[in-house]
């Protein structure tokens, strides 16, 4: 069938005595756009920093590529291939443009390619290469939202994890992040995707989880979800 | 009241407080690395500084290598002291929360390092003497002390070579990335251990070099260090975190205002002149005299 | 599990020592030996001068040893000394937990006292608090006469007579001609840096001499080139000064790089160390450095204890003839007595004399205070040459060339 | 009844130890002396911990506080303040002592709390305690300069009430920061350590907490400043404002564990036993064991003892 790049089974997670997670299961297909939505709280970030290795699962198992990535350093999965644009995009802000973008490259595997990726995000960005010696923290939201995804690029991985990439950003900006990730997706990439953006999420996803309280509560084909009436009820209501 | 103040001597103090300030500006930008990647408050490094200093000392008398040629070995060793001292004593502490921990160790790491030297080297003062001790080159009618002025350029030379190494190599970048977010810098897999060590080795290589300025003009003791810990500190604060040239600055400034201080008003209150404007600095602009804010994103 | 046993191991580990305090009282073996305590620096900054103090106390205690003891008349036989330490930590605090230790855990007899007026404060006054013999060197004579002490006794110079010393040296060594007029008088902060400052400026008034720069001087300053752009400023051809071993070499290294010469520097406490003078080389020749003692003393066993000190540390020194002679003549008290009881010593060193010490004769007065006077020794290729007491045939005072011409 | 158990078993403990100098000779016993000083550290270890267990601020000023309060007692003492007879062991003279500490740390604790963050705290505190040392220093007749203040110690009659004052303090030192944590302002205080955002988005007015924390540690520091003072008798820069008076406290919290009631008290007990035991069988190179010693309880005991304990229960 297809193939499962990224798996996750049975995932407990807690801080301290709190539990975030409660048993998540989800899989990305390879070349495919997934989007994981819910609500503020529900642990959609906490996911995603498991993933990358920032929070160390009690319990369940990641597997990348059919390999077991738990409990790895960050370092670590970075250099398997998943690579994650952080909520709040946490650049580094006294860094020029360009630094940041080397520093995506630092990982062993893509160190080589340094200067071949940098050439290639210039392509995909041609804005950040205007501005390549500018310090990162004096530019707009959405240039640095920009230059976080190309970051994340620069380490050549297999998956994107976007957290909120929308956030704080103006309407018009949010369509063009969103167009961005398709076309990202178009080139080749699979992407895990988390959004309170949950409209505009569904519509650009090829499939779709919803969480809640820490659990997975529905799941399904974007565009089915969106026409779900309890997806709608929950969630879209208060959507424009 | 002043009537004896001149132009040349007051450009001799001024030259004198700038000589002067590089030696605290050496300490903090070692400072600067330290504190700026893993905040710790690490009281031992005027113990460190000493104990090249020693080392000089030992090497001078016992093998009569010249204290500006034992450069490249203290500084050598310096760093891979800086390194073991991170991988033995701060690898576990740095992951904590608890900024505490990070400060006792280096309170205890103080305590042993300048008990340690007392016992080896006892505690009577020593001094390298060689023949351009004391010695001073004369420039327009000003006279400028060699030892210092060695001390100066060791200083430009070494913050100019830490400032391309952070600002030219990939690692360098790592190292101002961590300082700056250490989550961040992990999701793009930089790993904390390997930047912190990097941090560390420099910042005592920096301790190094410091020792030798040190040990060819001052006379020391196992217990000289402490107030270049302290004054290194100041140093930072007034120059800003996360800016190499700017510890280096602040270190310059603060030996100005002391050299000034205590011409004008009396030497006791050098001190205080400096830790009061290092209060006003905390007050009025906590993020350093010399750094743009930039918002933080 | 596992921690709670660590946690027991632990309280263990925690209990033993406070079981050693509480049961060291260990009864003493009375009427045996003469137990004397004495704290002293071992650590801190003040250790160099605390080991001296030790081994000075160690020599006294081995040669009045050699000698079979002292006559105690209760016991009816000559008794052995035995000497205890603890250490100050070259800290007020710490010397009066040093004290209480000395008494209570090993139950002395009787204390010989600590180094500097920094320490002998709080020494004294605990001391006074259990009423014990606190016999010691270097506390100053104002201080001591202030703190109504009951117990202690002090031999030592005052500052006020030593800071005479310069004044005499200028009028009775130096041709009129020859005599300073620019002085400048750099003064430690620290209480003996102050009661020295004072002493200096009242003999100045006496003698007619006025201060052309009068600087206090922060202890481990590291820059002086401000004061000497002062002193440059005001052509100062003698200097004044008291301060640390480490802050005076800086200081004479300074001032020989801002070429700011001087004919006459006298120091106090930082120029006597050996230090100096090895740290200094040719320039420590010239300067002139106080001390309490010389080994060309004419006194009985001064060469032979100046020969002994030489031997072990080589090195001179014009101190540890003062620290000698203060156990000296506490054993000297202690046979007078004929008794090792407080009260007894006490007394005896209260108007009383003691002859043929290594300080010379001294005379303590109704509060226990004996004065020796101060010396003043100049360094030449490093030896401290003692001109003042001027010796028959001894060394001659040299006035320093500008550097240049040395 | 549950929350009783550990006030009524403190207070026995307190009224047990208060005992010993009936036991034990005050003036011939180790032990008074030793516990005398245990007690001094408690209260000051309480302090600390008040401000940076409890609220998550480093101070590295306690030494200032403790000087101040001596230096207090030692003027009010010398210059006769109150016309009266005995300034020994006066109570008025000990609570101003605690006070005027009161009015520097508020002085200095509201500018530079409500502007500083964490290690620029630690720094700002160990700058005024510098600023205050080189002023005891150069003061003159006022503070006396680098001799300090030389008080008549020939009141000193016996260590029993220098034993039972620090006893109390201690016993109020514990009590002040059991009760602090107890009641809202101490749940104030706990939610500053863990979030400061979080705490003050909870409509918590951080700033105030903070201040009233420190102001109480500079106070219980002063208290204790005051009564080292009645057992020295001479107040000295060198004796009162030296780093170790920081130093100490932090280092017994943080070994003890901090934020917790117990956690100082054995921090205390155990150093000072550590330290008094090692001057006097190490004398000499006793500061070499220290330093080994607290480098290794950081790295394998770094939450402190009292959460070993803790976590086994």
């Amino acid at each position: 069938m297809e193939n499962r790049l990224l798996e996750i089974k049975d995932l407990h997670v807690s801080y301290g005595s709190v539990c975030a997670l409660w048993g998540v299961s989800l899989h990305v297909p390879e070349g495919s756009i997934v989007a994981l939505v819910g609500a503020n709280g529900a642990g959609k970030s906490t996911l995603l920093k498991t993933i990358a290795g920032m929070n160390r699962p009690k319990n369940g198992s990641i597997l990348f590529s059919g390999k077991h990535i738990t409990g790895l350093t960050p370092e670590a999965v970075v250099n398997a291939g998943i690579a994650m644009v952080p909520e709040g995009r946490k650049l580094f802000a006294r860094l020029t443009v360009k630094e940041n973008l080397e520093l995506g490259g630092y990982i062993p595997r893509a160190r080589p390619f340094i200067q071949k990726s940098l050439e290639q995000a210039y392509e995909l960005f041609p804005l950040l290469k205007t501005k390549s010696n500018q310090i990162a923290g004096s530019m707009s939201g959405g240039e640095q939202q920009m230059l976080a995804i190309a970051r994340s690029m620069m380490s050549r991985p297999t998956i994107l994890m976007l957290d909120e990439p929308s956030l704080g950003l103006s309407p018009l900006v949010v369509k063009m992040m969103f167009e961005l990730v398709e076309e990202l997706n178009r080139k080749g990439m699979t992407i895990l995707l988390v959004e309170q953006n949950i409209y505009q999420a569904l519509k650009i996803s090829h499939y779709a989880y919803v969480i809640k309280t820490g659990k997975i509560v529905l799941e399904g084909k974007g565009e089915q979800l969106l026409s779900d009436p309890e997806v709608q009820n929950a969630y879209l209501g208060t959507m424009e | 009241m002043f009537d004896y103040l001149t132009f040349g001597l007051l450009a001799q103090l001024f030259i004198n407080g700038i000589l002067f300030g590089t030696m605290y500006g050496l300490a903090a930008i070692g400072l600067s690395l330290i504190f700026g990647t893993m905040r710790i408050i690490f009281l031992s490094q005027g113990a460190v500084i000493i104990l090249m200093a020693y080392c000089c000392y030992w090497l001078f008398t016992l093998f009569k290598i010249d204290p500006y040629l034992s450069i490249p070995i203290i500084g050598l060793a310096a760093m891979v002291l800086g390194a073991g001292i991170y991988q033995g004593l701060f690898r576990r502490a740095v992951k904590m929360e608890d900024k505490n921990i990070t400060l006792l160790i280096a309170v205890g790491l103080m305590f042993l390092i300048e008990n340690l030297m007392a016992v080896m080297w006892t505690p009577n003062p020593r001094s390298i003497s060689t023949g351009y001790t004391s010695s001073s080159i004369p420039v327009g009618g000003l006279a400028i002390s060699f030892t210092r002025l060695m001390g100066f350029v060791m200083a430009m030379l070494s913050t100019a070579g830490v400032t391309l190494f952070l600002k030219r190599t990939l690692v360098g970048k790592a190292v101002r990335a961590a300082s700056e977010d250490i989550e961040a810098a992990r999701l793009v897999g930089i790993s904390p251990h390997w930047v912190n060590t990097i941090a560390f080795a420099i910042g005592i290589g920096l301790c190094g070099i410091a020792g030798i300025a040190l040990s060819t003009t001052y006379p020391f003791d196992p217990y000289f260090g402490f107030i270049f810990s302290l004054k290194a500190m100041i140093a930072l604060a007034l120059g800003g975190l996360g800016s190499v040239f700017g510890a280096l600055l602040g270190g310059i400034i603060l030996g100005t205002l002391e050299s000034w201080s205590s011409f004008f008003i009396s030497g006791g209150w050098a001190d205080a002149v400096s830790y009061g404007v290092f209060l006003l600095v905390l007050l009025f602009k906590p993020e350093g005299l010399l750094v743009r804010s930039v918002k933080k994103v | 599990m596992k921690s709670k046993r660590i946690f027991w191991w632990f309280g263990l580990l925690c209990s033993i020592p406070i079981i050693c305090l509480v049961f060291s009282n260990f009864a003493m073996a009375a009427g045996k030996e003469i137990l004397i305590g004495a704290p002293v620096h071992m650590t801190g900054p003040l250790a160099p001068d605390g080991l001296e103090l030790k081994w000075a106390y160690e020599q006294a205690v081995a040669d009045w040893n050699k000698k079979g003891g002292i006559f105690i008349k209760s016991a009816n036989k000559k008794l052995p000394i035995r000497l205890v330490f603890a250490d100050d930590e070259s800290e007020p605090a710490k010397v009066a937990g040093a004290i209480e230790k000395l008494i209570k855990v090993d139950k002395v007899d009787l204390l010989l006292g600590t180094h500097s007026a920094t320490m002998s404060v709080p020494a004294i006054n605990t001391a006074e608090k259990y009423q014990m013999v606190y016999h010691c060197t270097t506390h100053w004579p104002e201080m001591f006469r202030d703190q109504k002490a009951k117990w202690a006794s002090v031999m030592f110079f005052s500052a006020v007579g030593a800071s005479e010393v310069p004044f005499i040296i200028w009028e009775t060594l130096l041709k009129k001609e020859d005599r300073p007029k620019n002085v400048a008088l750099l003064m430690e902060d620290s209480p003996d840096g102050q009661a020295f400052g004072g002493g200096f400026r009242s003999h100045a008034k006496t003698h007619g001499v006025t201060f052309a720069v009068d600087e206090p001087w922060a202890i481990g300053a590291k820059d002086y080139s401000s004061m000497i752009l002062k002193m440059k400023a005001k052509n100062v051809d003698a200097i004044l000064l008291y301060g640390a071993p480490t802050d005076a070499i800086t200081l004479v290294r300074q001032i020989k790089e801002a070429k700011l010469n001087v004919k006459y520097m006298h120091g106090w406490k930082g120029t006597w160390a050996v230090e100096f003078a090895q740290a200094l080389g040719k320039d420590a020749n010239y300067v002139i450095c106080d001390g309490f003692w010389s080994e060309e003393f004419p006194y009985p066993l001064c060469k032979e204890l100046g020969k002994r000190y030489t031997d072990k540390f080589k090195k001179r020194s014009v101190s540890i003839g003062a620290f000698y002679g203060t156990a000296q003549v506490l054993f000297m008290a202690i046979e007078r007595a004929k008794s090792y009881d407080k009260t007894a010593v006490r007394d005896a060193l209260r108007n009383a004399e003691y002859k043929g010490t290594v300080m010379g004769d001294l005379k303590f007065d109704e509060i226990g205070l004996a004065l020796f006077p101060s010396t003043a020794n100049q360094w030449w290729d490093g030896k401290q040459m003692l001109f003042y007491p001027p010796v028959k045939g001894g060394y001659q005072l040299k006035l320093a060339p500008e550097w240049g011409k040395r | 009844m549950k929350n009783l158990k550990p006030i009524t078993s403190v207070v026995l403990a307190t009224l047990l130890l208060g005992l010993i100098p009936f036991v034990s000779d005050s003036e011939k016993s180790y032990l008074v002396y030793f516990l005398f000083l245990t007690f001094c550290h408690i209260v000051l270890t309480q302090g600390w911990n008040l401000v940076a267990g409890y609220t998550g601020q480093v101070s590295l000023g306690t030494h200032a506080f403790f000087a101040l309060g001596a230096y207090t007692t030692a003027m009010i003492w010398r210059a006769d303040l109150f016309s009266w007879e005995n300034y020994y062991f006066d109570p008025v003279t000990m609570i101003l002592s605690g006070l005027v500490p009161v009015i520097f740390a508020l002085a200095i604790g509201i500018p530079l709390l409500s502007k500083l963050h964490g290690d620029y705290f630690a720094l700002g505190t160990l700058g005024f305690g510098e600023i205050l040392k080189v002023v005891c220093i150069k003061g003159g007749q006022f503070t006396g300069g680098p001799i300090g203040i030389m008080l008549p110690s020939s009141v000193y009659t016996t260590m029993r009430p220098h034993y039972w004052t620090a006893l109390f303090l201690a016993f109020l030192a514990t009590g002040v920061v059991y009760f602090m944590t107890k009641s809202r302002v101490g749940l104030a205080l706990v939610a500053i350590s863990e979030d400061e955002t979080a705490a003050s988005s909870s409509g918590i007015y951080i700033l105030k907490y903070k201040v009233l924390a420190f102001a109480i540690s500079a106070f219980l520091s002063g208290l204790c400043g005051s009564l080292y003072a009645y057992y020295l008798f001479q107040v000295s820069p060198e004796g009162f404002l030296i780093l170790r008076w920081t130093l100490y406290p932090v280092l017994m919290c943080v070994i003890g564990g901090s934020g917790t009631v117990v956690g100082p008290i054995l921090g205390s007990l155990l150093m000072t036993a550590v330290f008094t035991v090692t001057s006097i069988y190490l004398p000499g190179i006793h500061p070499i064991f220290s330093g080994i010693i607290i480098i290794l309880v950081m790295l394998f005991m770094p939450n402190g003892i009292i959460r070993l304990w803790k976590k086994g229960v």
